[in-house]
């Protein structure tokens, strides 16, 4: 398993409950995130554990947009991958995100 | 004027034909053979450098017939020259490694690719051309006719007219190439019977045939289980319905086989009938008979399909849907490859397929290294036809956009690749140089196995969007398209942001935003079945799923 | 006198019970009576590495019913005596449900419990997976003989399926007894509570296992042994609303 | 446009089955994954591992009534039990006498036991029948619903046989060794495995409720899942102290299993028991309402 950690500055949204909240499942080309209340209000903080080694640039990349995307300041997501591509990386933040949002 | 030469023979082919059927008699009771007897009777005939043809496709194969070719003598039968469709069995692969035949010109060969390529490297094998099956068949007119071929049919009855059964398929095109040029036509079948449900090879065409031990093989290669659809193919299916089908609306059409093809055909009777579409896209098709085609077609949207082949367990529902399909006086589908890849190259507007890599010209490839899989019918339909006169909205509004400012003579194709960017990691869809280029080098081809050639392509779905290449006005312009719903790929990080942006704002790119699409809609949910279960409820019991695809 | 008991079984009721036994053997399963100094004790078991199939699983039911049902308020103690490679493996057997045989001879087994017997498992020979889980396993106390071969899967068929390699496997059975075959492994787990050795009295040691508790003491074990860290205070902290 | 899809209970995840099965809101967890709970066993293999090792514990009401629910998550590593997985499974049940549940509903969706630490594994799964056996004890139902991609296998598929009612869907599958195991020793003669419809004949729901093993046949819909719950809850009271296992309940059933047994032995198929019973193809395509009234006739 490779590990990433990963502090990005991002928008703080305040009518965003801080909560924990489990989506996702870990399976072959899946993945599952926890979200929880982070350390710091302006950025948001990533802890990934993952089964596809020699991606941390590609992680980057995708944490960096789905942070400008979404106003997600004071939370922290950690992930277990077990060898999701970069899609179904986004797609699972942006479903954690509106789960969080619909809560 | 000159004299006709006096000792020019203008029948030589006509005797050598005879002379081949002299030597056969001894094997054949009038024209059916004993299966025991096939081999006698394949090494009576055939004769050292033959050209011959071995039916089979991805579907029906003559495979009784190819394993008594495999059987024959390399001492009585050798060198021979096949022209056929598809390498698909191992008894295929046998007849080079033996020795039995020598030199190939195909289309296809999916499952024997891997051993293909090692003949190749080893000059066990000498390949003429790798065709498409237009090319190919054309070919059979030229300068590749058979003078055997070893054909597949449902069955015969005493005078040895043959009926085809729901897969035609090839045998029309491969039996007029050979009966009408002095070849032998030695078919296999599944049952005699004392009176055939239709006439579609008349015996005076076939010169033998023998009941094989069983009935030929046939795969089911055009059913994909709805349970395998993901939430991202459901995405890239809604982007291509709004933002493809309707924006053009595109009647006539031929979809690739695969997951994200059968997501768009579960898509049309809920997300398509949700926007309006019935009645205005997805009329009328060329394609086999798809199970995931059914809640559409029992929807209304699809009015008629022509079909190259069959599908395994669909018989039943074709026969009860002849409004929809081409069937016979007998109920069975008529299928027929040649007439359906003409179809789908000249009366079709849209392809909308599939495939394992793309560079940044838009050329798309399904070789991967050490396999040569070659081309079969993808790129007739996916290739816009410069030869067509004939207009509609779809392929003039197509044409107007490629033209842009400049004056409009011709329409084009819509040639549509959907994608997402990475197969999985470590295999990114894009890429800046096709492994085609090192297969070529591998294996001494003229060309890269190229299966689309980008500047036929029009668009390119990604889960990040869609591409209109029809729109860019150079090949930078191109690039940057692509690399723009290439992802999070190296090519896709490569992008110049400002120029994608801008590519944007002029309707080049559309993200699934642009194109009033909530990615959050974009569920299983939507799927019209998410079962074959489904599919048979959808169809009324009438389709009778292969026994690997139920669960009941 | 045991009647047409395999030789090695026969051997191991000798030592078990040196005052007397009368076991017979039909069909590789055990059942009959050992002496004991303290009275009769009940044998079932099986033989010759038996593949549990429903007829076993019915034999074995069946034997324990009728024990429960001749003992009445006097209930004597049970030892089962193990020796299986496994479930049997056939879809005839899938079809009626071998899973459910299984499940109820579990349950007969926990009747007797309830009714006052006490349940002790020697495990001579082999004890594999659904076939040891169905009856052995569910004992008060459980013991290894010697040469017992505790598993559920060997480490070639597991690099197989986990397509992890046979040699890391190997290396790391050595630091952890959380996979690897052994009765060792599963004394450290907890799953086993005593290893015989062969030097011993067995019947003695038998002796002292006919009384005691009937509680689930294998959690705690583990943990104390240091071979399952984890399964009593998961459970514990589960159970007590920690969470 | 199509009427309202099913909320599928085999694509849903363990806890949205969690969520669906039970009352909006009602559900706390106990030990969830910010707890962080992971298995040591799957990390020293180097293999992913899961926030809550793959299953879903806690209480919640069902039709306001308390109820212990268990979930099984079928796609992480085929819901298989190791240690943490196990020792929550047991913690659950005793928990469930505890706060005196009115019943436990135990979605099971898994392949056995974990072989990345299958003495753990083993051991937890007698551990959890020793503790279904004390919840049974106390008066609670245990309910098993099985439809996940999974099924029940392996140690788990005897664990669904000890439960006072099992809620299977055509899709839940439920046997002892998994097809695949039976074909690589036995080989592909004596069970094909790709042969999915032979799979379902043999292992499948509509044969396991044919066999009465199944209380009911559902749809594959998790409120369906939710209303044969609590009807099942209503149905069958267990009462304190009277013992399911009495020795007459389990003579009879002794009874019943030899007579099963005793099936014609050429018959090693599903479709040769309901041949039997005098029915045919149709049964392939019968939906569970119908499945269920025509065999409901025949048991009458």
């Amino acid at each position: 398993m490779e590990t990433l950690h990963l502090e990005l500055p991002s928008l703080q949204d305040d009518t965003l409950f801080p909560q924990t909240l489990l989506h996702g499942v870990v399976s072959s080309g899946n993945l599952e995130v926890l979200v929880e209340p982070g350390p710091d209000a302006a950025r948001c903080v990533f802890e990934v554990q993952t089964a596809a080694h020699g991606f941390s640039e590609v992680w980057q990349a995708v944490l960096r947009d789905f942070a400008t995307r979404h106003p997600v300041g004071g939370l922290t997501f950690s992930i277990h991958d077990a060898g999701a591509t970069p899609a179904v990386v986004s797609l699972r933040l942006d479903q954690a995100y509106q789960s969080l949002r619909s809560s | 004027m000159n004299a006709p030469q006096p000792h020019r023979v203008w029948n030589q082919e006509a005797q050598r034909r005879q002379a081949r059927l002299q030597r056969s008699v001894p094997f054949a009771r009038g024209k059916a053979v004993a299966p025991a007897d096939m081999v006698s009777l394949l090494e009576a005939l055939l004769e050292p450098g033959d050209r011959v043809c071995l039916e089979g496709n991805n579907q029906k194969q003559a495979d009784f017939l190819s394993e008594s070719l495999a059987a024959c003598s390399p001492q009585r039968v050798h060198d021979l020259h096949l022209v056929q469709s598809v390498l698909a069995l191992p008894s295929h692969m046998e007849l080079f490694e033996k020795g039995i035949a020598r030199r190939l010109d195909f289309s296809f060969a999916g499952p024997q690719a891997h051993r293909l390529a090692r003949l190749v490297q080893s000059r066990s094998i000498e390949i003429g051309a790798i065709h498409t099956y237009l090319e190919l068949f054309g070919r059979y007119f030229i300068d590749l006719t058979p003078q055997v071929c070893l054909i597949a049919a449902q069955a015969a009855d005493a005078e040895g007219n043959l009926y085809l059964g729901p897969n035609t398929e090839d045998t029309p095109v491969i039996v007029e190439a050979t009966a009408f040029k002095s070849g032998i036509v030695i078919a296999q079948v599944n049952e005699r019977v004392e009176h055939l449900p239709r006439v579609d090879i008349p015996a005076g065409w076939v010169d033998f045939f023998v009941v094989a031990p069983s009935p030929n093989h046939i795969e089911p290669l055009f059913t994909r289980d709805p349970r395998h659809i993901t939430e991202i193919q459901v995405l890239m299916a809604m982007m291509a319905i709004k933002g493809i089908y309707a924006e053009y609306g595109v009647e006539r059409l031929n979809h690739g086989i695969g997951f994200d093809t059968a997501a768009i055909e579960l898509l049309l009777p809920t997300y398509g009938a949700s926007l309006g579409l019935k009645g205005r896209v997805a009329r009328h098709w060329a394609l086999n008979p798809h199970p995931t085609l059914i809640p559409a077609i029992e929807a209304g949207f699809v009015e008629r399909v022509h079909s190259f082949g069959s599908e395994v367990g669909m018989e039943a529902y074709v026969a009860a849907r002849p409004d929809v399909f081409f069937t016979g006086a007998d109920g069975s589908l008529r299928s027929n490859r040649a007439f359906c890849q003409t179809a789908g190259l000249y009366a079709c507007d849209m392809f909308i397929g599939s495939t394992l890599q793309m560079d940044l010209a838009g050329n798309s490839s399904t070789a991967t290294l050490g396999r040569i899989t070659g081309f079969g019918g993808a790129p007739n339909m996916g290739s816009d036809a410069r030869g067509r006169r004939h207009a509609s909205p779809a392929w003039l509004k197509a044409g107007r956009e490629r033209s842009g400012s400049g004056t409009q003579v011709r329409g084009q194709k819509l040639v549509v690749q959907t994608v997402e960017t990475w197969r999985e990691p470590h295999h990114p869809t894009f890429v800046e140089r096709l492994d085609a280029w090192q297969l070529m080098e591998d294996m001494g081809m003229d060309l890269p196995p190229i299966m689309i050639y980008g500047d036929d392509v029009s668009h390119v779905v990604t889960e990040e969007g869609i591409a209109n290449l029809l729109l860019c006005r150079s090949p930078e312009e191109r690039a940057q398209a692509i690399r723009g719903v290439a992802g999070y790929t190296p090519v896709g990080r490569a992008r110049d942001q400002v120029l994608v942006e801008n590519l944007r704002d002029r309707g080049v790119i559309r993200r699934p935003a642009d194109l009033g699409i909530d990615v959050r809609d974009a569920t299983r949910d939507l799927l019209a079945a998410r079962s074959i279960k489904d599919l048979v409820r959808a169809s009324g019991g009438l389709y009778q799923p292969p026994k690997q695809f139920r669960n009941w | 006198m045991s009647m047409n008991v395999n030789v090695s079984k026969k051997a191991l009721l000798d030592r078990l019970f040196p005052a007397g036994h009368a076991v017979s053997e039909v069909g590789q399963v055990l059942c009959g009576w050992g002496q004991t100094a303290t009275g009769r004790v009940h044998v079932i078991g099986t033989t010759a590495h038996a593949a549990i199939d429903t007829r076993i699983a019915l034999a074995l039911s069946a034997a324990v019913l009728r024990v429960v049902a001749e003992d009445g308020n006097h209930p004597r103690p049970i030892v089962f005596i193990a020796d299986t490679q496994g479930q049997a493996l056939s879809r005839r057997e899938e079809l009626l449900g071998l899973n459910g045989y299984f499940a109820h001879l579990a349950r007969c087994v926990n009747l007797a419990r309830n009714s006052g017997h006490r349940l002790v498992t020697l495990i001579d020979g082999e004890a594999v997976s659904g076939g040891f889980l169905a009856f052995g396993l569910l004992a008060d106390v459980i013991v290894a003989l010697p040469g017992a071969e505790v598993r559920v899967m060997d480490l070639r068929a597991m690099a197989r399926i986990t397509r992890i390699p046979y040699e890391r496997l190997t290396e790391l059975a050595g630091a952890s007894p959380v996979f690897a075959p052994g009765a060792d492994n599963y004394w450290r787990m907890g799953g086993i509570h005593a290893l015989w050795t062969g030097a011993e009295d067995w019947a003695a040691q038998l002796q002292a296992l006919l009384q005691g508790s009937h509680e689930d003491d294998r959690a705690r074990l583990g943990a104390e042994r240091g071979g399952r860290k984890l399964a009593a205070s998961v459970a514990q902290e589960v159970l007590y609303g920690h969470g | 446009m199509m009427t309202n899809p099913p909320q599928s209970f085999r694509e849903a995840s363990a806890r949205l089955r969690v969520q669906g099965l039970l009352d909006a809101g009602s559900f706390t967890e106990w030990l969830g994954p910010a707890r962080r709970i992971t298995s040591p066993h799957l990390a020293a293999l180097d293999a992913p591992v899961s926030f809550d090792d793959g299953v879903v514990v806690g209480q919640g009401l069902l039709e306001a009534q308390p109820v212990v629910v268990i979930a099984q998550e079928g796609l992480f590593n085929g819901g298989a039990v190791g240690e943490v997985h196990g020792a929550k499974i047991c913690g659950a049940l005793l928990r469930a006498i505890e706060m005196r549940a009115r019943a436990v509903l135990l979605c099971v969706d898994s392949g056995g036991v974990r072989l990345h630490e299958a003495n753990a594994g083993l051991i937890a799964i007698s551990e959890i029948m020793r503790a279904l056996f004390a919840v049974q004890a106390a008066g609670i139902p245990v309910i098993a619903l099985v439809g996940g991609t999974c099924g029940a296998f392996g140690g788990m598929g005897i664990v669904t046989r000890l439960c006072d009612a099992l809620l299977i869907s055509e899709e839940g599958r439920l046997g002892l060794s998994g097809p695949e195991v039976i074909e690589t020793v036995k080989g592909v003669e004596e069970f094909d495995s790709r042969d999915r419809a032979l799979v379902w004949r043999i292992t499948g729901g509509k044969i396991r409720r044919t066999l009465g093993e199944a209380t009911m046949l559902l749809d594959d819909d998790i409120p369906a899942f939710r209303a044969a719950a609590a009807k099942t809850m209503g149905d069958r009271p267990r009462q304190r102290g009277l013992s399911p296992d009495a020795l007459q309940t389990l003579e009879a059933a002794q009874r019943r299993l030899e007579a099963r047994a005793t099936l014609d032995p050429g018959i090693r198929d599903g479709q040769q028991v309901w041949q039997q019973m005098g029915l045919g193809e149709e049964v392939a395509l019968m939906d569970p309402a119908e499945f269920n009234r025509c065999l409901e006739a025949r048991e009458r």
